[in-house]
């Protein structure tokens, strides 16, 4: 089990029927890894993503997700090892609870009701919506219905997370918490590809950045190499303030550097 | 007309026109084509929804051809028993739904029937008409066989568009259920 | 809707293929026999590729195909009354009338509204109808739902996708295809109405429900000649009408 | 001058057990960029919508109190007669403000002044301008529903700056705009209040508006309980009382312990912690 390679791209190429959305690209996503897809409107990111779950097939190459070939595969072959997040929550939104929500996707792979109630109960606490799951997924604001999206991604805890700007129309503290919860999934073992514009969501929450550039990869490097040092990806505010403290090798989340920033201050104190 | 009628029309048509595509994928003898129609008249009453059937079916024509704009006429019946049905907390329960699906589709079969027989000759969409030719070949007479198979088919399909509607109006959230006072009355709130 | 921009189809007035389609369909269902009504499907074909929309009739023969065949089917082979043999089958001499009239009559209307739909141009006609000073709600209503209609597929395959990664299987058991409906049909109904809000605010600020006239932004040009060919359409509409009433 | 004053206006949407505003007093005045913000759920978006009196003609519900957009009560059944075209409401998902009916950037952006019966010169003027201003002239042809979120959300803009309101009336208007369309959006509000217009814009995004804004006010519980210059309420404590927040830097300095007033850019953090 723990030698599945939650991803692997080779040599693929893909089309919608016209030109070329994506050629020879390859690419390798290890358990625990988090990859920011990066690259500017139609370079082929989301289209990705969507080989990986099966919604799209190569023309050419190959598409391995959790281990199995997703040629002659459709996506609900592959809902046990991948969970996709959409753009969109209303294109998945359609029951009368948050927790029933969150409950149909491992309702649909055969679990016992009680591994569903388990699951379903982890991932309310997970994202802090344990006093909500009653409620009607409509009846709670945009950011709020956004995190039932993804935790309907997390609840049958795939090897592969894949998704699609997560924190578009967030307010800040959802976002924190979807940082956290990328985090803690990936400390866990759980492979993640986000695409995304919101590089401080991506320092905070991954790695290694992959850039797409008219359908190839352009870059494939540590993320902390990229953002801030490549003109196209200008350092988030929290980077910035490190790198010009000196605080390189630490992660841009205000829960790593205030402790720094605390001490800091102490010895300033100390020395004075 | 009012900016929230113009904003819901287009949805409610548009609905009537794309889902049988969504059913497709399924593969059961649905079209649920008047659900737009079903779920506007449950909303804003029996005209707006008879609005939304009848423009929902001129653009229908437009698109495949205007020999279907007599149906228009289905769809306005089932605007206006979609709205007495929920000004009459029609949807209450999926039984209460079912009841007045099996009405509607009762009624709206017949109608077609009619037309169906009169104005083309009982060749109509091919599901229906496949009945058609089966019971014909069975010996039965051709507007019998027109009329048995309009009925059959818009039985369960005005059944299963009730009950679903019903089941969604019951689950609405709060929020829509404030701004559609309608849609609580037809769920007997 | 990709039209050839010198096509007669795309210079006309908006009306004009409304009144000319309008009387195609009431000729045809006031036509009597197969004679007649194999003529104004012939007449209908001439018009459509006269004015650049010859794509339609070809377009017209995916929803005529089964029509077809099953009037024939219906008709022809299982109609009543006295019989020829044509290849050694045996089929229904008026059936077989009966099934060519109402073929032709279909073909005529099915060829003529799409191609209206073909030239048909959601500004243009918007604004010929503010020109006009007519409903602008009805116009509104017409066109963004004919705009929307993309979106709303784009829409619905994005749902099923969705519902599938999340493991939802569509060819199971029938009792497992009827539970399906709810989560493949309510988030397309549920978004659809979480949009109504929103909107309903735009379109209010946007002045769309104003009492104030509606200027045209690029009125189309109403010739003489778009004139002449609206007459003389309804003039001929009423003629068949009148012919089959008195004849 | 006042553009918009509330006077203990409170809401209640229908069917809703607690109002979503209660009492709420606060003003916004012509030529300022008033900058609103509460946490989630603390009655914003409430209180736009009854500026612009959607609320309750849209919603239903129940209005308490005095509100005046313009000098007049939005609420009147003569008020959009009188507001139609002078107040712009810009909301977060740009996708369901368009006007449904336009095959071209262009007619987009020239469906107001069309509705509201404009001479066409006057009109095709006016929106070249104001896609000018957007950055947007080069998209005139598209087909505004297949643009990409930040695009789109640009038109819309557009299509509101080409009527040249007397109120702006923004909610969360920067969730699909990219920095560089934040910067832009931030110029074209501060040239509208420069213009003699009033900006009522309630977001969520600090990094961005804490330069922007004249004044910032906070609603919480449904009622303003803040009211004041954003450079000094951001660096204080009372935003946290009210469960707000501050800027990225303001909230790193409030986490890691630095007492009020606290640094809010990344200047002025490496200021503070590089003694």
């Amino acid at each position: 089990m723990d030698t599945v390679t939650p991803l692997v791209l080779e040599s693929v190429h893909f089309d919608y029927g016209g030109d070329a959305v994506l050629s020879e690209v390859s690419l390798r996503v290890e358990p625990g890894e988090g990859v920011a897809l990066l690259g500017p409107n139609g370079a082929g990111k989301t289209t990705l993503t969507r080989l990986a779950m099966a919604l799209r097939h190569p023309r050419s190459g190959r598409v391995v997700t959790g281990g199995r070939d997703t040629g002659g595969r459709r996506p609900e072959d592959l809902a046990d090892v991948a969970g996709y997040l959409f753009q969109h929550p209303s294109a998945q939104l359609f029951e009368r609870t948050v927790r029933a929500e969150i409950a149909f996707g491992p309702g649909r792979l055969g679990w016992t009701s009680g591994e569903v109630e388990r699951a379903v109960a982890t991932v309310l606490l997970e994202l802090g919506l344990e006093s909500l799951a009653a409620h009607h997924p409509y009846d709670l604001p945009e950011p709020t219905r956004r995190l039932v999206a993804l935790g309907a991604a997390l609840v049958s805890s795939p090897l592969l997370l894949l998704l699609d700007e997560p924190t578009a129309g967030l307010d800040r503290a959802a976002r924190a918490r979807v940082a956290q919860v990328v985090r803690a999934r990936r400390a866990a073992g759980t492979a993640v590809l986000a695409v995304t514009h919101d590089l401080g969501f991506a320092v905070e929450a991954l790695d290694r950045a992959v850039v797409l550039e008219r359908g190839r990869v352009r870059l494939d490097a540590p993320l902390l190499d990229v953002v801030g040092r490549d003109p196209a990806f200008p350092a988030p505010p929290l980077l910035e303030l490190s790198r010009r403290l000196g605080f390189a090798a630490v992660r841009p989340a205000i829960e790593s550097l205030a402790p720094l920033l605390t001490s800091r201050a102490k010895f300033g104190t100390l020395e004075a | 007309m009012n900016a929230r009628l113009l904003a819901l029309l287009p949805a409610a048509i548009a609905i009537n026109l794309v889902i049988g595509g969504l059913v497709n994928a399924l593969g059961l003898p649905l079209y649920l084509d008047s659900i737009g129609t079903i779920l506007a008249a449950v909303l804003a009453g029996p005209a707006v929804g008879m609005l939304a059937g009848g423009i929902g079916q001129v653009l229908f024509g437009l698109i495949n051809g205007y020999q279907w704009i007599p149906f228009g006429l289905v769809q306005l019946l089932i605007a206006a028993l979609a709205g007495l049905a929920a000004s009459r907390a029609g949807f209450r329960l999926p039984s209460s739904s079912l009841a007045w699906g099996l009405l509607t589709g009762l009624l709206a079969g017949a109608l077609s029937s009619v037309l169906s027989y009169v104005l083309f000759k009982g060749v109509t969409a091919t599901g229906t008409t496949a009945v058609v030719t089966l019971l014909r070949q069975v010996g039965w007479s051709l507007p019998v066989a027109v009329t048995a198979s309009s009925l059959l088919l818009d039985l369960v399909d005005k059944s299963a568009a009730f009950l679903l509607v019903g089941a969604l109006v019951r689950a609405l959230p709060l929020r829509m259920m404030g701004r559609f006072p309608r849609a609580a009355r037809a769920v007997g709130r | 809707m990709t039209l050839a921009p010198g096509a007669l189809a795309a210079r006309a007035h908006p009306f004009t293929p409304l009144v000319v389609t309008a009387a195609i369909a009431v000729a045809a269902l006031a036509v009597p026999g197969p004679g007649p009504a194999l003529a104004l499907y012939a007449l209908t074909l001439v018009l459509v590729v006269t004015t650049g929309t010859g794509q339609a009739a070809l377009r017209a023969l995916v929803p005529l195909a089964p029509l077809w065949f099953f009037l024939f089917l219906l008709h022809g082979v299982l109609g009543e009354g006295g019989r020829v043999t044509v290849e050694g089958i045996s089929l229904s001499r008026d059936g077989l009338a009966l099934a060519t009239t109402q073929a032709a009559r279909l073909g005529a209307i099915a060829t003529a509204s799409l191609a209206m739909y073909a030239g048909f141009s959601p500004s243009r006609f918007v604004d010929a109808v503010a020109e006009r000073e007519w409903s602008f709600s009805v116009a509104y209503l017409v066109v963004a739902t004919l705009l929307a209609l993309p979106r709303f597929r784009a829409r619905a395959a994005v749902i099923l996708e969705a519902q599938r990664s999340r493991g939802l299987r569509l060819r199971g058991s029938p009792l497992s295809r009827i539970r399906a409906l709810g989560p493949i049909t309510f988030p397309l109904l549920l978004g659809a109405l979480a949009e109504v809000d929103e909107r309903g605010f735009a379109l209010e600020t946007r002045c769309a429900a104003g009492s104030a006239r509606r200027t045209a932004l690029a009125p189309p040009l109403d010739t003489t000649a778009d004139r002449l060919v609206r007459w003389l359409a309804a003039g001929a509409g009423m003629a068949a009408v009148a012919w089959r009433v008195v004849g | 001058m006042t553009a918009l004053a509330f006077d203990e206006a409170g809401f209640t949407y229908p069917g809703a057990a607690a109002p979503a505003l209660a009492q709420c007093t606060f003003a916004a005045e012509a030529g300022a960029i008033t900058w609103l913000t509460g946490p989630l759920g603390a009655g914003t978006s409430t209180a736009l919508l009854l500026a612009a009196g959607l609320a309750p003609r849209h919603t239903g519900g129940h209005r308490s109190g005095a509100v005046r957009t313009l000098g007049v009560d939005p609420a009147e059944p003569g008020a959009p007669a009188i507001l139609g075209g002078r107040v712009a409401l810009v909301l977060s998902s740009p996708a369901a403000q368009l006007s449904g009916i336009a095959e071209t950037v262009a007619q987009e952006v020239a469906f107001a002044p069309a509705n509201l019966g404009w001479p066409r010169e006057r009109i095709h003027s006016a929106v070249d301008r104001a896609m000018e201003a957007l950055g947007i002239a080069h998209l005139a042809a598209r087909d505004p529903s297949t643009l990409s979120g930040g695009e789109m959300q640009r038109v819309v803009l557009a299509a509101m700056l080409v009527l040249r309101p007397a109120l702006w009336l923004l909610d969360e208007p920067t969730s699909a705009l990219d920095s560089a369309g934040r910067a832009l959006l931030h110029d074209i509000l501060r040239s509208e209040a420069a213009r003699g217009a009033a900006v009522v814009v309630a977001s969520e995004d600090a990094d961005g508006l804490y330069a922007v804004a004249d004044r910032l006010v906070v609603l919480s519980g449904g009622c303003a309980v803040l009211d004041g210059a954003p450079q000094d309420l951001l660096r204080g404590d009372a935003v946290w009382d009210a469960g707000v927040g501050s800027t990225t830097i303001g909230t790193l300095a409030r986490v890691a312990g630095v007492d009020a007033p606290r640094p809010l850019t990344v200047d002025e953090g490496v200021a503070r912690w590089t003694r």
